[in-house]
C-alpha cells in the first residue's frame, strides 16, 4: 500500500478522530475531560494488556537470537537518541543546554500509546508482528534518562544538577520502579508465565475491549494535548516546533537503518521504527522533574505530547509503514 | 475553657513528583507528621495547571499540611525553602492552635 | 402489547431494578457510593456509546428529509415546553418566576439516560427506531435554556437577571460547549464518519457491555435522586410535585401530535415521545446555576431527578410506548 | 486431584500472579497504584456481579432445605469462630483482650474476594457449585462483629467499651448497611428476581470480563497488602503471625465437619470452607473502628490482608479443595 | 474597606469510619455548616496511611473544616476533641476573617 | 532565622458551576496565582450535599486557596463578595507568612 492509502485510511479510524475530538474540545475550551483517577488507570490497563499480549506470544515463539538482538537495538537507540537531539537542539535554538537534555531524554524513550497505535495499524493491515516488541519497548524507556542526565551535567558547572544529592544511581532505580514500567513488565512475565491459557481466561477484559477503552484514551490525550498547547504554545519557538517533527523522522531513518540487517517482519519493523519515533509523555517527564527541574515543563510537555504525538499518530505512523515495507521481511 | 498550644502550621503546594523530596525532608526536620491533600488545579507564575486527564504524575500539584512545634518550624521551612528552589511550588506558614500539646 | 403488560415487563428489568436498589439504599441511609470520578466516566461512556452508535445509523441510512423534520419538532419543542411549563408553574404554585423558569428548562430540555431506557425497552420489544434520534437529542439539549432565561428577564425587573454581565450568548456557548454534548455530537459525527466499520473496531467496548454499564450508572442515579429526595422533598410543595409527573405527560402527549404526520417508526415515535417527556439533570441544573442562581437548585434537582426521572423509567416509558403505537408507523 | 496438583496449577493463574506482582512491587518501594476511587468502584463491581449470578443460580433452583441449612451453618460459624479465636489469642499472645477481640471478628467474618478466588479454582477444575453459597457469603459478614463486641465488653470494665454512647444495635445496623453488603445482597435479589433472561442481558459486562478485572483487583489488593505489610510487619508477634495462618486452618476444619451431613456439592463443600477460612479486610476494619476504636488497626489490617489473605489464595485453596473432596458429594 | 468580622477556623483531620460521628457532634454543637476535603495519604505517630487502592473506609483520612463564632469553638473543641481521644486524628484552630458575619 | 513576610490567605469554597467566573475575577483583581482543591461533601444553610455519584457539576462544590498580597486583599474579596452574593459558597481571609515575598 501506498503512504497516501495507508495514511488516508489511518486518518478516519475511530482511534485518531476520537484524539481529534479531544484536541478540538480543548482548544475550544470545552470543559469535557476525563477524571484524574480514570486516565491514571487506562493508562495502567493499557499496560497490563499490552505486557500480558506481549508476554504470551513470547511463551509460544520462546526467546530467539532475534529478541535479544532487537532489545539490544533498542537499548542502543534509547542512549544515542538523546545525544543526537541534545547537540542538533544546541545548534539550531537557542535553548538552554538543560532544556535541551530534558527535551532529547523525551525523544530516546518511548511512547507506549504511539505503540499500541502501531500495532492497531499493523493489524488493520493484517500484517503480524514479533510479540517480544513489549520487552523492546519497555527496556526502550529508561536508557535515555540517563543519556540526558551525563549529557546536562557535563554541560553544567559541577555540583549545580542533581543539587539535591540523588545520585544517578537513585534515580534510575526509582524511575525503572515507576507505575507504567512495572505494570508493563509484571503483566509480560505473567503473560509470558500463563500463556495461552492464561489469556484465554482474561481475553474478554484486555484483548475485546481494548480498541475501545484506547479511543477513550486517545480522547483523554487529545484533551490534555489541547490544553497544553493553548497554555505551552508560547513557549515553542519556530525551531524547537521543527524538532518535534524532523526529530522523530530522523529517528525512524536510524531505527530502520539499525534492524534492517536483523531481519524482523514487516509489521515488527514498523512497530519498531515507531517505538524509536515515539517520544514519552508520562515516565519521563516525571523523571526530569526530578532529575533536571531547571529545565522547562512547559516545553517538553508541549513538544511531545502537543506536537509529536499528534504528528506521529495521524502521519508518522502510516510514514513508517510504508518505511518498514522496505526494510521489513 | 479548653486549653490550648499555639503550633505553626505549614502548607506547602508542590509538584506531585518531588512529593516524595518533601516528605524526605520533613521526616529529616523531625516533624511528627504531615496530611497530603490532593489539588485540582491551579495558576502561578508558570501559567494554568490541571490535573484532569494526567496519567502520569508531571503536572499534577498535590498541598501538604504540616503541623510543627514553633521551635522546629525555622528548621522544617529552611529544608522546604531550598527544596523550593528548585521545584514547582509554594509554602505559607500560620499560626494554630492545638489541644494535645504532646502530639506535635 | 398493552399498557399493563409493557409496564410490568419494564418493571422487573435488571435497569429499573438497579435503580430501585439505589433509591432504597439512600433511603435507608446505607453509605453506598459510586465515586464522582467513576460516575463523571460512566455518563461519558453513555454518550460516546450512543452517539456512535447513532453516528453509524446515519452512516447506514444517510441524511434524509425525515431526519430534518424531527430535528425540528425536537428543537420547537425544546423552545416551547419551558414555555407552557413556566406558566403552568405560575399559575397552580407560589413559585416564584425565576424558579419556575428554571424547573420550566429542565423539562424542556432531555435526560440522556431516560432515552437509552427508552431504546432499550424499544429493543426489548424487538422493534427497531430511527438512528437519527441521537442527533435529535443533541438538537434538543440547549434551546430549552434559551427560552427559560427569556421568561425569566421578561418577568424580572432589569438587570436584576444576568447581573453578572455575561451575554446569553456566552452562556449558550458554553452550555452548547458543556462536556454531555460535545461527547454525544462529537462520537455521533465520529460514528458517522467511520460507519459500521469502526462499529466493528470498537462494539466489544461499546456494545456489548453497554447495558451492564447502564444498571451501574442507574444504580447511581438512584443513590442520588434517594439523597436529592431525603434532603429535598420539603422544598417541593404538593402542585410542584404534580407538576413533576402532570407535566411529562403533557410533554409527551404535545410530541406525540407533532409526529402523528412525520412518519416514524414506533420504536422511533416512542423514542421521540421519550425525549420530549424527559427532563434534564445534568446540563440544564449546572446552566441554571450561571444563568439564574438565584433560583433554588433544591427544588428543581429534586424535581427532575426524584420525581419525573423515576416516574419516567418505571411508568413513563412504557405509556410512551403504548402512546407510539398509535402514532408511529 | 491431589493436594500438591492443586497448589501448582493455582500457583500459576494470572489471579495469583497479579497479586503477587502487586505484593513485590510495593515491597520494592514502587508507586504503582490503583487510584481509590477506581478500587472502590472494582470492590463494588466484582459485588454486582457475584451477587447477581448467585441470584441467577437461586432463581434457577428455588429456595431448597439445603440452602437454608447452609446458610444457618454460616451464620453459626460467623458467631463461634470469634469466640475460639479470641481465646486462642488471649492464650498465646499478650494482645489485650480489645486487640484480641477486634482480630477474633475478622476471622468469623469473611473475605468476598478470597470466596470469589475459590469459586474459580473450582470453576477451573470443571466442578459445579451451588449458587446460594453467595447468600450465604452476605449472612456471614455480621454476625462475627457482635460476637467480638460481647466479647470485648465481658473483658472490659463497664462503661470504657462502646462510651460512644452508641448502641450495639446501632451498630449492627449501619455494617449491615455498609456498601459492600447492600450491593451483594441487592444484587443478589435483582440477579434472582430477573432470572437467566436478566443475565443474558448484562452478562458481556458482569460475565465475560470478570476474571481479568479481578486480576486488576488482585493486583491492588497485592499493593495494600504490600504497603501494610512494610508498615505494620514490626506490628506483629511471631504467636499473631502464626494465628494468621493457622486460625483459618482451624475454621476450615470446623466447617468441613459442620457440613459433613448437610451434602453440599465437592465445589459448594470448597467454597463454604473456603468462607469459614477466609477474613474479612473490608466490612470488620471499618466496623472495629467505630465499635473498638482502641484496638490497634495495623495489628488486625496486617494480619488479615498481609498474612491471611495471601495464605489462602496461595495455599489455603488448593487445601480446601482438596479438603472437600472428602467432605463433599 | 470591607467590613470583616473574626471567626474560629477549626480544621479536624480524621479516620474516614468515624466521619458520621464528627458531623453529628458538629451539628449538635450547633455550627452553622462544614465542609469535607478529601486527603491522598499521611503520616502521624501510628505510621504512614494513604488512601491509594482501598477499597474501604477503614486506613483513610478526610479532613472536615468548619467555620464557627468564637463564641461557639470552645463547645465545639470540647465535642471533636472527646472524639479524637478515641479515634485517629488532629485538630487544629485558627483565627479568620468573614465578611457575612449572620452566616456563621 | 527565615525571613518570612505577611500576606492573606483567601479561601472560597464554591459551587463548581461558578468556578470559571471566580477565576476570572481572581485574574481581574490581578492575584499572581490560585490554588483548586477538590471537595467531598459540605453542610451549610441550605443543607447537606456531597459530590459523590454526581455526573454534572450542579450540586458539587470545590476549595480555592489564594494568596494575596495585604494590599489588593480588599479588592479581591471585594469582587469575591459580589460573586458570592448570587452563587452557593463562602469566603475567609488569614494572615500568613511566605518566604518569598516577590512571588505573590
Ligand atoms: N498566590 C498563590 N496562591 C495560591 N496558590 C498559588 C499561588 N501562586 C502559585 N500557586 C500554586 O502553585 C503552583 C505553582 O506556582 P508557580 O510556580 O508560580 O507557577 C500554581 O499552579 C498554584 O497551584
Ligand atoms: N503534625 C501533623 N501535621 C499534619 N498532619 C498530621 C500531623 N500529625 C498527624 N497528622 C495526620 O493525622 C493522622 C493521624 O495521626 P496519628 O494519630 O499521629 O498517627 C496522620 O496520618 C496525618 O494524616
Ligand atoms: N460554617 C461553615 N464552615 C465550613 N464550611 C461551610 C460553612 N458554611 C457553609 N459551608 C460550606 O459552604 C457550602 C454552602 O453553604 P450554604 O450556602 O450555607 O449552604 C456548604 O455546603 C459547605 O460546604
Ligand atoms: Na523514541
Ligand atoms: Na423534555
Ligand atoms: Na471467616
Amino acid at each position: 500500500m501506498s503512504f497516501l492509502e495507508l495514511a488516508s485510511q489511518n486518518l478516519v479510524s475511530p482511534m485518531v478522530l476520537f484524539f481529534a475530538l479531544g484536541l478540538t474540545a480543548a482548544l475550544a475550551r470545552s470543559d469535557l475531560s476525563i477524571p484524574e483517577a480514570v486516565a491514571k488507570t487506562i493508562a495502567l490497563y493499557l499496560m497490563m494488556a499490552i505486557g500480558f499480549k506481549g508476554g504470551v506470544e513470547v511463551a509460544k515463539s520462546g526467546i530467539t537470537a532475534l529478541m535479544l538482538l532487537v532489545m539490544l537495538a533498542g537499548v542502543l537507540l534509547s542512549f544515542i537518541i538523546p545525544v543526537i537531539g541534545f547537540f542538533a537542539l544546541r545548534a539550531v535554538s537557542r535553548l538552554s543546554a538543560i532544556d535541551a537534555a530534558a527535551i532529547a531524554a523525551h525523544y530516546g524513550s518511548i511512547s507506549i500509546v504511539t505503540f499500541v497505535a502501531a500495532t492497531e495499524a499493523v493489524r488493520g493491515l493484517g500484517l503480524p508482528f514479533e510479540g517480544f516488541l513489549v520487552a523492546v519497548a519497555a527496556v526502550m524507556e529508561t536508557p535515555a534518562i540517563l543519556s540526558a542526565l551525563l549529557l546536562a551535567r557535563r554541560a553544567q558547572p559541577p555540583g549545580q544538577v542533581q543539587g539535591e544529592g540523588e545520585s544517578a544511581g537513585a534515580l534510575i532505580r526509582e524511575v525503572g520502579l515507576n507505575a507504567s514500567v512495572v505494570m508493563l513488565v509484571g503483566s509480560f512475565l505473567i503473560g509470558w508465565a500463563t500463556g495461552p491459557k492464561g489469556l484465554a481466561m482474561i481475553a474478554p477484559f484486555i484483548v475485546d475491549p481494548f480498541r475501545g477503552v484506547l479511543c477513550l484514551f486517545l480522547l483523554d490525550m487529545g484533551l490534555v494535548a489541547g490544553r497544553g498547547m493553548r497554555e505551552g504554545a508560547r513557549h515553542l519557538a519556530p525551531p524547537v516546533l521543527a524538532f518535534g517533527i524532523l526529530m522523530p523522522l530522523f529517528s525512524a531513518a536510524v531505527a530502520a537503518l539499525l534492524i534492517l540487517p536483523l531481519g524482523l517482519s514487516v509489521g515488527g519493523a514498523a512497530v519498531f521504527i515507531t517505538l524509536a519515533a515515539s517520544a514519552s509523555y508520562i515516565a519521563v517527564p516525571a523523571a526530569m522533574r526530578l532529575a533536571l527541574p531547571e529545565a522547562k515543563p512547559a516545553i517538553y510537555l508541549t513538544l511531545s505530547l502537543g506536537v509529536t504525538f499528534p504528528f506521529n499518530l495521524a502521519l508518522g505512523i502510516p510514514l513508517y509503514l510504508a518505511l518498514a515495507q522496505r526494510v521489513g521481511l | 475553657m479548653v486549653q490550648t498550644h499555639l503550633k505553626k502550621r505549614i502548607e506547602i503546594i508542590l509538584e506531585a513528583p518531588a512529593l516524595h523530596r518533601l516528605t524526605d525532608r520533613l521526616n529529616q526536620a523531625g516533624v511528627t507528621g504531615y496530611t497530603i491533600v490532593p489539588v485540582l488545579a491551579g495558576r502561578g507564575q508558570d501559567g494554568t495547571w490541571s490535573a484532569e486527564g494526567l496519567a502520569g504524575d508531571a503536572g499534577r500539584l498535590v498541598m501538604v499540611i504540616s503541623i510543627v512545634d514553633a521551635a522546629k518550624a525555622d528548621d522544617v521551612l529552611d529544608r522546604v525553602y531550598t527544596l523550593l528552589a528548585r521545584q514547582i511550588g509554594i509554602v505559607t506558614v500560620s499560626d494554630v492552635q492545638v489541644i494535645r500539646a504532646d502530639h506535635f
